[in-house]
């Protein structure tokens, strides 16, 4: 298998779907003659030419709404929004439209779409460009939502968005299009409703889903160090929620540890640290910990920044915690 | 007036006939609306029929594709949907075009090309523009010889919403065949245009964005429909797109809690005067296409008509609660 | 007391800040000749002209932008959305600027302003309009989210929150306005981030806020007369949220019913239920009951919407089984 | 030039030392950005020099107003802040303008009425429409006699967001008192104008709105100030609002990270040719009123001040950790 970037896997996944499927084109700002703004859909121009790889004036409502109306039309649009944070001002496009023109119209019509880009916090971007926006889309019906952590999930997920009859969030982030993976010569697919055990363990399950996938392997790692074996469940899928892998890890270890890089309040994941609580009742040895970004904006500073994300520190302390370990 | 020498009797009588269809329904809904058959918003269309007809007769729907805002039930009609889905929807029955789940403001019809029906002032000018990109992305890719064009509907309220400029400025620069028509009926709600505007004539916008304007008397469904056809037929042709100015009247309140004082009797009455279906009935009587006697006949075969759709309303089952799950994931 | 609806609560508060100070204005749709939507500023426009109640275009983006601005220049806005279902065109200048703007200056800018309107499912209008978002302004450090259930609260707060430094959203909702209850002569003030006990008890907690809280009243009645005692804890301040009061009370009764009539994943109902599961933990004798809307659009529909939605029967139903009854 | 006859010799001083320090700053900025003392996102404002200063220098920033987008270290300079609390606040540093939350992107000064700084393309356009109809609602309700005037800039890609739009009409029908300024330096990062406008010319947007629009030659510092001065008095008195289109370039890439090959090496250097601040310079030498060696000794001045303002950055500490959970909320 070859070691790729998740930069390239997901403009594999692009590429080889644009060949697939002649309905299937590319929008955003930038994606074309710049390669994108993170480099997503680079050559993706030279091999499609302009009219499926196509630059946007920046005008999210407008680009992101023409996408959900040539969806229903019969095309099927990936939107790159060039990071989420500015995907807000075509939120009505989503959420009043694309999530709902099936149900309003009995059945009629469908959405094909993925809306793809960087969410989530990033480096040195201060409160307006580094924030995750997860649980806006979580919170709808209509939607899907996944948040791949490795190349090989991102290339086999992206895919089978692309293929999907629904609209499809799919969440990436700027600091994971770096991250290396590797990802088979062949062709597969990857389900979108599905959660996967990254690491298996005994004695706590640690749940999160994107970028801090990672941290989390690395805390468990960490904690494998002090005597201790930490199940890592990637979520993957934000909506539906794959309840079933997830009761199961917490059923065998009797402790869960939540991890979110968005604010705490109406979250993914203080809803899923709920639904363990709940659904897992009798299971549990020690109240769910869930670790979320401060409750506060995020500040320019570094070291600040820094501080109000979850870290591997924290996962390793919130693990001992429901462990009564110190 | 030249009704006779251009258009054969069928397609006048067509017009005729479909205007008093939208007339009769409205008339028919806003009395069943008082009987609390029909619930929430509901916006009647009556005044404004000449639009709905003359600008879809300009169309070919196995192409050309319809969007329009929650004042939909004209649009339905005119794109020849059933007044029996059309009522049943605005019933919320499971026989309705949208199986009770959308009402009033979401009539649609795959088939034929209605794509809504939109509640979410100006929503529909971006996702008409998207549907008009497919039209222009076959063509592009070589898959079609020409072009579909879409119409999308709204109000002079509509206009001043983002989505419009950032809609039309797509349209221009990628040519899409896309015609963006204002059903310009003096009012959002309580707010007369000239509260929200600083120009009156909607079309000056267009320059800005390097779309054509056009200023139309949206009154008369002929005059509505040449101009319309020629449009069209250009856009089809051109990929260009068009922003159309149509001043017309709504005769009723906004929707139906609507006891519409922000206006004077005078200006309704004078709007009345120029009433579409009687401009055209005149017309076609003057020119000796229809008698009294006919124009009566076709009003009572419409009006029963409606009062079937009544029926099939009244009769068809709700939709079982299994339904609220469904609708809503394609496969 | 006189007896007045929610709309004339929330009509005195305006009138009397706006007679107070000459800083407040009201801007929206139809607030100003027609008297609002849905006539809760009625009279305002005769009184204060239409430089302080103001008609604004259909633009929500521009005008709540427009807001935002003012109130960093020293007014003090009120925004009405007339619905919160529109407010999503303007979640931009919420999020990214109101709630960020004294934070990304250091503390210099403050936003005093208000939004208000109808948020919440109505009756007969489908998907687009009958939806709450409550949890996409709980989610975001820099707001303040309050929802009122009373014409008494409803004055208190909104009197609050126009005195209030900081962006507030006050949610209402179009069902409540006919709501009617007692109100004092006298003039006064509410906090904005106290929780309130609507009605005392001791078997179980039902928690909620906004429109449901009448629901949660009549099903403690219901309750009564089968003789289980339930206290109503509405919650009233959706950011900050007051969690001593709610804990206190599930520390009291052991058992806890949250109900919301948003769609359930990463809804403020949810985060509440984990946080009751999670530090009310060894004081719980039954897994927290969540009782949200169904994960559906609305249908227009009636019998339809009004099972898609949180009810007496299941609120009763709901505390019945964390009583483990029948 | 006529800048002998119509100015003093301060006046033009003070346009040349300051278009210079935003020049050295911006400089040093770059500089210490490869250094990894500066991090993120940093949009340079070489080459725009003479719009921020010939428009801030033709308002009263008592009562007048100043908001713009993430390139805006210049647009600070020009409204007096101390390049100090700028490269401290570019480090993340507790002294900086903003505490060291903001960086680059977002410089504010309540003080100097320098309303930041705003990382949203578009988002300052309705912001700064509100900032100003502040200053109509205090006329409106008898508080002051004239009007403050609020300066709104944005760039050329800006122009297409919906914001724009729906701010543009509230100006214009609520008689604010705004100038819409766009900094047309020809790319939205990688994206040409003409990618994505179908016209050239933003000025012909403003009809559309009933607002007046202008073309500006923005390498001009000069041609600049007369005409905003011109527009500025009209506005603080009428409180009409206009849209002046300023066709200006940035020599560097977007930002830090981009390579900018989508231009050519000769475009870049006709515009060169035009740098504002050579043409004052030029202009002020033949006009007598500056030497070679005034011009070099000012330079080194300024040298030295940009290299105050990072030794001072350097030197502050960074903001303790209990920080973050302030500035969030007022009393
Ligand atoms: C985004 C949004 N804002 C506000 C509303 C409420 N609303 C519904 S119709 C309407 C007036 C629209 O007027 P116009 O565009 O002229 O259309 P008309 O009703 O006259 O056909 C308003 C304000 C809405 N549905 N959506
Ligand atoms: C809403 C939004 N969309 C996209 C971006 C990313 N972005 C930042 S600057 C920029 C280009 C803006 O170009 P222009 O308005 O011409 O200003 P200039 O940078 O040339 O000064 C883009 C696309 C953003 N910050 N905000
Ligand atoms: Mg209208
Ligand atoms: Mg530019």
């Amino acid at each position: 298998m070859a070691l790729i970037t998740f930069r390239e896997a997901l403009n594999q996944a692009m590429d080889e779907e644009m060949a697939r499927d002649d309905k299937v084109f590319l929008l955003g700002e930038e994606v074309a003659e710049y390669n994108g703004a993170y480099k997503v859909s680079k050559g993706l121009l030279d091999k499609y030419g302009p009219h499926r790889v196509v630059d946007t004036p920046i005008a999210e409502l407008g680009f992101t709404g023409l996408a959900v109306g040539a969806a229903t039309a019969g095309l099927r649009p990936i939107v790159e929004w060039m990071t989420f944070n500015f995907g807000l001002l075509a939120l009505d496009q989503l959420v009043n439209n694309a999530a709902k023109l099936r149900h309003m119209s009995g059945g009629q019509l469908s959405v094909p779409m993925v809306v793809r880009g960087p969410n989530g916090p990033a480096e040195y971007l201060s409160s307006q460009h580094s924030q995750s926006f997860a649980s806006y889309f979580a919170h709808i019906p209509g939607l899907k939502v996944v948040a791949p952590s490795t190349p090989y999930d991102g290339k086999g997920l992206l895919k089978s968005a692309i293929r999907d009859n629904n609209p499809v969030i799919f969440l990436e982030a700027e600091m994971m299009y770096g991250f290396q993976g590797e990802v088979p010569a062949e062709e597969y697919l990857l389900p979108l409703d599905k959660a996967d055990i990254k690491r298996e363990g005994t004695d706590v399950t640690l749940i999160t889903f994107g970028k801090p996938v990672q941290m989390a392997l690395e805390a468990a790692k960490a904690l494998e160090a002090q005597g201790v074996s930490a199940e890592v469940v990637d979520l993957i899928s934000l909506r539906p929620l794959d309840e079933v892998t997830v009761y199961q890890s917490v059923r065998k270890t009797n402790r869960a540890v939540v991890i979110d890089e968005a604010w705490p309040i109406a979250s993914v994941g203080s809803h899923l640290a709920f639904l363990i609580s709940s659904n897992c009742f009798d299971d549990l040895d020690a109240p769910v910990e869930f670790i979320a970004s401060e409750d506060v904006p995020m500040p320019y500073n570094h070291t600040l920044e820094l501080a109000v994300q979850p870290s591997v520190e924290k996962i390793v302390t919130a693990a001992k915690k429901v462990l009564y370990l110190n | 007036m030249s009704s006779k020498k251009k258009y054969d009797t069928e397609f006048l009588h067509g017009l005729l006939q479909d205007m008093l269809l939208i007339r009769r329904f409205e008339e028919k809904a806003g009395q069943m609306y008082g009987l609390k058959k029909i619930g929430g918003f509901c916006h009647l269309y009556i005044g404004q029929e000449a639009i709905a007809l003359g600008t879809i007769r300009a169309l070919d729907l196995k192409r050309d594709y319809v969007l329009t805002s929650y004042r939909d039930h004209g649009h339905a009609l005119a794109c020849g949907m059933d007044p029996k889905s059309i009522m049943s929807e605005l019933y919320g029955k499971i026989t309705g075009c949208s199986r009770g789940k959308g009402g009033s403001m979401h009539m649609f019809d795959l088939e034929k090309h209605m794509f809504g029906g939109n509640g979410i002032v100006g929503a529909q000018i971006p996702i008409a523009t998207g549907v008009a990109f497919k039209s222009a992305y076959d063509f592009k890719l070589g898959k079609t010889k020409d072009m579909g064009v879409t119409l999308c509907y709204f109000g002079d309220g509509a206009i001043h919403q983002g989505a419009f400029h950032e809609s039309l400025n797509l349209a221009a620069i990628w040519k899409i065949p896309i015609i963006y028509i204002v059903e310009n009926n003096h009012f959002g709600m309580g707010t007369a245009v000239k509260r929200v505007s600083a120009i009156e004539d909607f079309a000056i916008k267009a320059e800005g964005y390097g779309v054509e304007g056009r200023t139309i008397d949206g009154m008369n469904v002929l005059t509505v429909y040449e101009s319309m056809k020629q449009i069209v037929d250009e856009s089809r042709k051109t990929g260009k797109s068009f922003l159309v100015d149509l001043k017309t009247y709504r005769y009723k309140g906004h929707s139906m809690s609507d006891p519409a004082k922000y206006r004077t009797k005078e200006e309704l009455e004078s709007y009345k005067q120029q009433d579409p279906i009687i401009q055209l009935k005149s017309d076609m009587i003057e020119s000796k296409l229809i008698t009294e006697a006919d124009f009566k006949a076709l009003d009572d075969s419409i009006k029963k008509r409606v009062q079937e759709s009544v029926e099939y309303a009244e009769e068809s089952p709700e939709p079982p609660l299994h339904t609220m799950y469904e609708d809503i994931y394609a496969e």
